[in-house]
């Protein structure tokens, strides 16, 4: 079965209707994260969560800076150098937070005592193995607390673009770039659809509106299945 | 909305099985779970493994679980103490097995069992007979023993003040094991002197954060 | 008396030799301590092995030093930062070398350093090309890397208060690496906000002992 | 050379002069540690030495359980249940102290951050290795943090009584009691004198009043030499 990338120029089905904002993914994210979870947001996109979540919600967010309950990124004079998340952003605390140091919050990440870290990546492929710490060819890789939280967390879900800036899907049968971790990653939220990772690959959980399978497998270069399919 | 206190001592323990193994903090009667420990007697809970720096101080906690001979085998650093003894009786009798580690090993093998560490080298205890048959490597001139992780099934802490977050301060040197302990459990269970509302205790001052915590119960200070 | 205090910023310094292993506390900007970092660049300090969580984070502090050709060597988890160029130059130009590590592992080979702990086993990079040549062992089913401790010459740490015993208080997040660095270090140097009477940091909030300090150099705010 | 210890009646030497009570024995202790040592006086006997230091002295005396900063014994009113030493005796603590967690506690001692440890001993044999956990034939060993402290502090001096409860030296030339550690010991503080250990086995820094090395070497069965005797 042959399956085309989108060429080098745009992302694809950047017209289709429901296509989410990173705010509205995140928020999305947010509504599948029980309350009471413990849980890291790393870097980049999934920062946002903790400033979209709902303020009745308790969900605890983790930064891997030394942080335990992340509130809302901090505006104007509310910013301290001294307090900022993973990405280096200025933000709030909530109330009931607290702060450890680097050993220790990577002594809770890696001990398992988060029930889910997520952040972005580079690649994801169908065996849950995962990439987004180093491009080939590209520059200089930077790890992070990646492959801890991977190994460390007790679920990890990715949260980015389905397509890559030339408009390649990071969905992929088999990583290509250097891994962070195998068969890690139990979910994949994008702007168009949100995956679970089963034994059998890729599984459809909620496509946007304005988006069916048949359209979102032709720039997918790996096998997607919608999820009454699981079976067959 | 996150609460982990409950309402009495035996929902604090519900779901502790005979044949666990059982973190225990304290040290001397500091930051000993007294009452955690009294209320396992009011279940049939027996066969149980202990970790814990003594086996037994003074004449309550562990004292009355191996006096009611709910005690199968104890793991800690220094079993005498004033006060305490049930532990040698048992002992003696051949009713209880010991597994003496070094103090600093016990607490060690505690905190990676938490923090996801696979096991560690130390130098303590080389060239002792606690080395004897152990795995051991010389690293930059040094020579070290491999020590491995140890898990409980459940802790047992206290600690003085606790949120509904199950946010943690201390008091003095009541401290010691908490900590290490909270991390290094399945279930982890606090007795505290107060609960405060959440918020009220300093993030730069949280001593063990909420997220290792599972249950909080309070204990009337006569209670101990 | 115990005197931690020194009154300049190369009295702080002073003894840190071309060469030298420094461990940087900060992440980000928060808790960097920028004010000894630009100091060292009025010594004749060169060719030093720097390890911390950013190869520089802003324009200035290490990002000073590489631009002046300070360093040979960077060991540390996210090399990127915004605001910061001279560590890209430096590296594709074959002038610094480069040494990645994931953030926990950065972390716990420096807390090893501190702690007397030979190596130790973690997850984190097993199945990733980290991994490749590497010691790894299987440890009730699950496959581990084998780490090494990772010491410093010199600790160059942030903290926000001080007494002149050298117990430290941070600030927020800006605590990060500064307690694990403190141990790890022949030297360890802290550049404050402030100094307060010995006995004004609350022992039970005291986040660093003193035991771990060598230098405390108060450094105006304007200065950092 | 035979050496006779003496008989298990009581211990030998108990006229001499000068024999030192163990609150002298500390306080003499005291008077060598310089100021500003990071000290651990572990149980038993050492811990006198936080009790009975000058005023002006600067020493910070550690205790394994988490107290950095141990001061007098507390008395009355001002005993706290969770504020004890390591041999679990109420005390207080200084003006400048801190609490650490115990696996922080010991991270201190392993890590080499202590100046000196003082302890008791069963046995210290002339080759610096030492005894102090467990006697064959005894009931129940106790380790404690003896092994840790022995191997991890920059120094370790012994301070106890010379001779056991049997009348017979606790100074030997090969320990018989399972060791805590090998080559660790320094110098021995005992009631009746001082000595250090060095290439050549034990050498007596000074003797109390009242004692000569003559008398003192018939209940010693090895060899201890004074000090200007090194190169002999």
């Amino acid at each position: 079965m042959s399956r085309h990338a989108a060429g080098p120029s745009e992302s694809p089905l950047q017209n289709v209707v429901g296509r989410r904002t990173s705010r509205e993914l995140a928020a999305r994210l947010a509504n599948d994260i029980p309350d009471g979870w413990f849980v890291n947001i790393g870097i980049g996109k999934p920062t946002i969560i903790a400033d979209v979540v709902e303020p009745e919600r308790e969900i605890v967010f983790h930064s891997e800076n030394g942080i335990i309950g992340v509130g809302h990124f901090a505006e104007g004079s509310a910013q301290d150098d001294d307090l900022i998340n993973a990405s280096k952003e200025p933000i709030l605390i909530v109330s009931g937070a607290a702060f450890v140091n680097h050993s220790d919050s990577f002594a809770l990440i890696r001990g398992g005592h988060l029930d889910l870290a997520v952040m972005g990546a580079f690649q994801v492929a169908e065996n849950g193995d995962f990439a987004n710490w180093s491009i080939p060819g590209e520059k200089i890789p930077a790890i992070g607390g990646a492959m801890d939280l991977a190994v460390g967390a007790k679920r990890t879900w990715i949260m980015m673009d389905l397509f890559d800036r030339a408009g390649v899907s990071k969905l992929c049968e088999r990583c290509t770039y250097p891994l962070t971790a195998r068969g890690a990653v139990e979910r994949v939220y994008t702007e168009l659809a949100i995956f679970e990772i089963s034994t059998i690959g890729f599984v459809v959980r909620e496509l946007v509106e304005g988006l069916n399978l048949e359209e979102l497998q032709r720039y997918v270069p790996v096998e997607i299945r919608l999820e009454d399919s699981h079976l067959i | 909305m996150i609460g982990k206190q409950v309402s009495s001592l035996a929902e604090a323990i519900n779901g502790i099985h005979s044949g666990a193994t059982v973190l225990v903090g304290g040290f001397g009667d500091a930051g000993t779970p007294v009452a955690l420990l009294e209320a396992l007697l009011e279940d049939d809970i027996r066969e149980l493994t202990i970790v814990a720096n003594n086996a037994g101080s003074g004449n309550r906690g562990l004292e009355s679980l191996l006096r009611e001979d709910r005690v199968r085998k104890v793991i800690c650093s220094f079993p005498r103490s004033k006060g305490s003894v049930w532990f040698e009786r048992r002992y003696l009798a051949n009713e209880v097995e010991l597994e003496i580690v070094p103090q600093g090993t016990l607490t060690e093998r505690i905190r990676a069992a938490g923090a996801g560490i696979g096991g560690f080298f130390t130098s303590t205890g080389v060239g002792t007979e606690l080395a004897s048959g152990r795995e051991t490597r010389i690293i930059d001139g040094r020579e070290y023993l491999f020590e491995t992780p140890l898990f409980g099934d459940v802790a047992l802490i206290k600690a003085h003040r606790a949120d509904r977050w199950g946010n943690l301060a201390y008091h003095a040197s009541g401290r010691n094991y908490g900590p290490t302990m909270a991390a290094a459990a399945q279930l982890t269970v606090v007795q505290v002197d107060e609960i405060v509302p959440l918020g009220s205790i300093d993030p730069e001052n949280v001593v063990t954060p909420g997220v290792l915590i599972d249950r909080v119960v309070k204990v009337e200070a006569g209670k101990t």
